[in-house]
Order: C-alpha cells, then sequence, then structure tokens
C-alpha cells in the first residue's frame, strides 16, 4: 500500500474521488474482483483524514464521497437491517463495478493509444495528388419566365397609354345649366335629387349627383342660390336667391 | 506483386510517406549508410511499372506519383442545378427578342444596369453568345442566343417566341393595370343586371 | 507486380490521389457507375499485401498507409500526435466502447465531471462527433467516434475495439443506469447527512 503522504503531495493529480479510490483499489495488488471494500474505504478514509490534518482544501466531491463511504462501512459492520435497501451489500458491489468500469475504459484507452496509429506509426501518403470535383452549374429557367420576364420589362419601360371606357358621365357645365334653369323655375326649396334626370341609369345618376353638387355650390359661390342642410349627410335643399 | 525483400519495402514505404521527391541519399539516411538504395529504386521501378501509380525520377530525386493516364479520373464533374436570378431571366429575354443586341441596348431597354456577370452566366449555361461587333464607334460586342438556347427551352425558332400582342392577350404585359380595370367593368355588369 | 486492369490501375491510382479514405461509392464517382470497385479493391488489397505500402479497409472506407512495421525507419524527426490528456484518452475510450453515449453517462462512468475543453479537443482531432440527442427530458446530446477514428487506430470496424468482447462478456458495458443509480445514491446521502 502507498503511503498517505505520497497520495497527500500527488493530490492535484487525481481526477476525482473515482480515480482516487481506483489507485488505492489497484494497490491491493488483487484483481478488482477480490478487494476488500471494507480496507478501501478505510484507506480513501484515512487518506482524507490525513488530508484534513494538514489543512488541505479538499474539493466537495472528495468529503461526499468519504460520507458515502462511512455510511457504507457502518451497514456493512452493523448487523443486517432487512428493512434498508439496497443492502450495503448490494452498494459494495456496486463500488466494485464502478471501480472495475472505470478501470476497463483506463486499460482500452491505453490499449487504443498503443495501436499503430495514423502519423505516429503508419503513414498516409505524404504528398498525395488530391482528388477534384469541379462543379458545373446547371442553369435552370423555364420559357414562362422568360416570357413572363420580357412581359415584365415592356410593362415597366415601354410609354404606357391609358384607355378609359367610355362612360355616361354630366359634365360640370351640363350640370351648371341644368340646375341654374331648374332652380329658377320654382321658388320653394327643393331637394338637390329632384334636379337630376329621370330614367338615368345608375352610373350616369352618380355622375349627375356629383356634378349637380359642385354645380350647386359654385351657384351658392356666385350668390344665386342658397343651400341648406339640416346635419351632414342629411338632404340638401336648394332655392333660388332673388 | 512478389514480396520483395526489406530494403525494397522500406524505401517503398519511406517513398510513399515522403512530402517531397526524395534523393537516394536522403533515403539512405532512414534506412542504414551501406544499403544499396539504387537498386532498390530499380526493383521498385520495375514493380510499379504499368500499375495506377509509378514510381519517377526527377533529377536526382524520385517520388510515386499517379500515371498520367489516369489524370482524368482524379476529377469528378459534378452538376449543381440552379434557378436563374431575375436579372438573368430579364437579360435573357431580351437577347432573345430584340437580338443581335449590345450590352448598352440591353440596359437601355431593361432600363437597369446588369452587372458584367450576368452575360458571363448567360454564356455559361449556353444559352447567349458574341455574335460579332456592331460598326459604330467604339464598336460594341453583339450578343444572340444559341441553338442550346432554343432547345433548352423548346423553341423551333426565335419566331415561336410570343410577340408583344400575345404578351398582353396573355395579361402578361402591365398585368396590373389590365387586372384592375377588368374588375370595374365585371362590377358595372353585375350591377347592371341586378337591376334588370 | 503482374500489370493490373485499367479499373484496377484506376481506383489505385484514385486512391493515392486521395488525401482522405474514400467509401467504395466515392471510388465509383470517378471511375463511373456499374464498375465493380469491391473487386478491384480485393485485388489491389491481395497485390499490395506484404509490401512497405498496404491497402487497408477502415470502417467502409478505403485507403493506402505503410507497413505498420516500417514505423521505426518513419517516425525519425516526426512529431509525435499531439498526445491525448489522461481525461481525453479515457473519454475517446468511452465514447468508443459504448457509442452513442451521452456527457452525463461519460461522466458516471469516470466519477469526475469533465471540462468542457475535452470533448472539443476529440471532436477538433475528428474522432467524436455529436450523433442526435436521446429522447429523454432534457434531450441531453448523443456522442459518438467517426469514420476517421477508426483510420487513426487502424480499426477494421468497431468490432476491432482492443478487448471489446471481453468487456462485454463481463457486463462492463452494460447500461449504465446502475452507475447512475449510485450516483444518486451518494447525492441522498449528502443530504442526509446534511440533515443530521
Amino acid at each position: 500500500m502507498t503511503e498517505p503522504e505520497t497520495l497527500t503531495l500527488d493530490l492535484d493529480g487525481w481526477e476525482g474521488p473515482l480515480d482516487l479510490l481506483l489507485a488505492l483499489a489497484r494497490n491491493q495488488k488483487v484483481n478488482l474482483r477480490e478487494i476488500s471494500i471494507l480496507a478501501l474505504v478505510d484507506q480513501y478514509l484515512a487518506f482524507i483524514e490525513q488530508a484534513r490534518e494538514i489543512r488541505l482544501e479538499l474539493a466537495a466531491d472528495y468529503l461526499v464521497m468519504a460520507a458515502w463511504l462511512a455510511y457504507l462501512k457502518s451497514g456493512l459492520l452493523l448487523p443486517r437491517d432487512p428493512e434498508v435497501e439496497p443492502s450495503p451489500e448490494d452498494l459494495a458491489l456496486r463500488l466494485q463495478l464502478r471501480l472495475e468500469r472505470l478501470n476497463a475504459m483506463r486499460d482500452v484507452g491505453a490499449r487504443l493509444m498503443a495501436r499503430d496509429r495514423i502519423g505516429r506509426d503508419v503513414f498516409a501518403r505524404g504528398s498525395p495528388e488530391g482528388l477534384r470535383t469541379m462543379r458545373k452549374t446547371l442553369w435552370q429557367a423555364e420559357i414562362f419566365d422568360l416570357i413572363a420576364a420580357y412581359g415584365r420589362i415592356s410593362a415597366r419601360t415601354r410609354p404606357v397609354m391609358h384607355i378609359v371606357a367610355d362612360r355616361p358621365v354630366m359634365t360640370l357645365e351640363a350640370a351648371l345649366d341644368r340646375v341654374a334653369r331648374l332652380v329658377g323655375s320654382t321658388v320653394d326649396w327643393a331637394v338637390i335629387e329632384s334636379f337630376l334626370p329621370d330614367g338615368a341609369s345608375d352610373l350616369f345618376r352618380k355622375s349627375a349627383l356629383a356634378s349637380s353638387f359642385l354645380a350647386a355650390l359654385e351657384l351658392a359661390r356666385q350668390g344665386r342660390v342658397e343651400l341648406q342642410q339640416a346635419s351632414p349627410f342629411a338632404p340638401l335643399y336648394l332655392r333660388a336667391l332673388r | 506483386m512478389t514480396a520483395p525483400d526489406p530494403l525494397v519495402r522500406a524505401v517503398e514505404a519511406i517513398l510513399f510517406a515522403a512530402t517531397e521527391p526524395l534523393t537516394a541519399d536522403a533515403i539512405r539516411a532512414h534506412v542504414g549508410e551501406g544499403a544499396n538504395v539504387r537498386a532498390a529504386l530499380d526493383r521498385l521501378a520495375a514493380d510499379y511499372a504499368g500499375r495506377g501509380v509509378e514510381l519517377v525520377r526527377r533529377g536526382d530525386r524520385w517520388h510515386f506519383q499517379t500515371a498520367a493516364d489516369m489524370a482524368h479520373l482524379l476529377r469528378r464533374d459534378r452538376e449543381e442545378p440552379r434557378r436563374l436570378s431575375r436579372a438573368g431571366t430579364e437579360t435573357l429575354a431580351i437577347v432573345a427578342y430584340h437580338e443581335p443586341v449590345t450590352r448598352a441596348e440591353i440596359e437601355a431597354i431593361r432600363g437597369v444596369q446588369i452587372s458584367k456577370g450576368t452575360i458571363d452566366v448567360l454564356m455559361e449555361a449556353g444559352w447567349v453568345r458574341p455574335a460579332g461587333r456592331r460598326e459604330v464607334p467604339g464598336r460594341p460586342l453583339l450578343y444572340a442566343t444559341t441553338p442550346a438556347f432554343l432547345a433548352h427551352f423548346g423553341l423551333a425558332s426565335r419566331r415561336d417566341l410570343p410577340g408583344l400582342e400575345d404578351l398582353r392577350a396573355a395579361g402578361l404585359l402591365d398585368p396590373l393595370d389590365l387586372a384592375l380595370e377588368m374588375q370595374a367593368d365585371t362590377n358595372e355588369v353585375v350591377k347592371r343586371s341586378e337591376q334588370d
């Protein structure tokens, strides 16, 4: 068994409590399957005690492991309580399995590193010519894309002629004539719609209404009619001013 | 291959792993003084004669290289489909409808400058080719479409391209205005028929 | 060597020229579909058996490398590849023998947290790669080895990992819940001792 002093000096070298436990277990110089868990626990606790005596800062996980091992030790020594699950023997077995597992990975890690490795033992070609992949772009476009593009360009750059469809409209001049004439023939207030031609199509009525309204405003500005409306959107009345 | 002797194997491994051609002396530094490196090199050269890899001598240095007649196999072409950009499509359309055209004319028709790469892409695709020069000051290069262009777009000739009237009928010309106007007309018809 | 047929020569040249191990499919991309690349590879492997250079298969990839017994001649004036730390070596072994494996599982076996850099070094070396996530709460990342790992360590497949069968037979590669369970026990003991 290694002297505790040596271990203390080496503390920085341990990769955690399991690593330390494995080193202690290996020092029993037997197959890991036959190690004495109790002896191992004693060695670990002794090591931790030693470290504390010389006031070495111990990482928390070392102390956690110490607490767990102390618990395991008492379980192994005291008369068995069948109520406690898992049994201390189970726990000891698992600890041993963990140590075996880590030990196995350490072994095969070393065996891996010792294999004939590229760049150390075996070598690839020193100056390979290299394989080249020539990327060739396969351009894609459909005939529709082409035609649509030309339509787009033409739309964008050609002088555009706007053709307005011939629609039935009443011009402002016609409305002025008509409203001036009709308002002169009555004395009472008359609603503006009564100045519109009868039997006109819907579209023509709209045009006539808009033009007649403008005509009414113009005639009012000229002081020839007066207008009256109770509220917004209420009927609009006209009568001639004399 | 017949199994070579240890020295030949050593020289073979050394030359294979070397990052540059080696002189016989440099090889000897690895295998030990007194070794008959020249004999080993001759044996190797004979072993590899006619294979895909050859031992060659350049001046007083030796190295392995792949056989010259295998060079074409070390390259591999890979085709990557890629959609033509909007600028590319428009430029191609202008060349197709107006060929032969100069770059300046293409820009005038597009109303936008085109980058050098745009025509390059069309030439790379094999759809556009240079077609002489226009005999005006500066003698600008002319561009025209290729037979491959017709083949790709399934056209027997450029005359198969739809004309402006066809485009207009298909709603591809000034499509926004037309669509709105048509909608207005439709609405009116609906109202009228409702009144009837 | 006897002069090989054109396909064998082609495969030979391609593998010599390649900067990394190639799959049969990658070789086929150079020599053409329908070529019996596997037969050519077998013929090449036989041709080179016992020479200073060998054709080896690593996973599903093939490459030429110098014969292992030439190592003593080639090592001179070459730097050793970077030495892996103990943590790195153990972590690599755990990934290789347990893959795919999570970081928590690696830590459970090592009994200590692994620093961020440990897995990074293995990934940078090209030996370890992320391999999806385990579909459990938290969806932890899984790690596995790469084709380059097999190539570097001269393994024809993961089955060639040293001692793999023995470890499996001994139950040392079983799922890790046992080890994890014990860690849970440890935590519980800590809680209990804190309460005392």
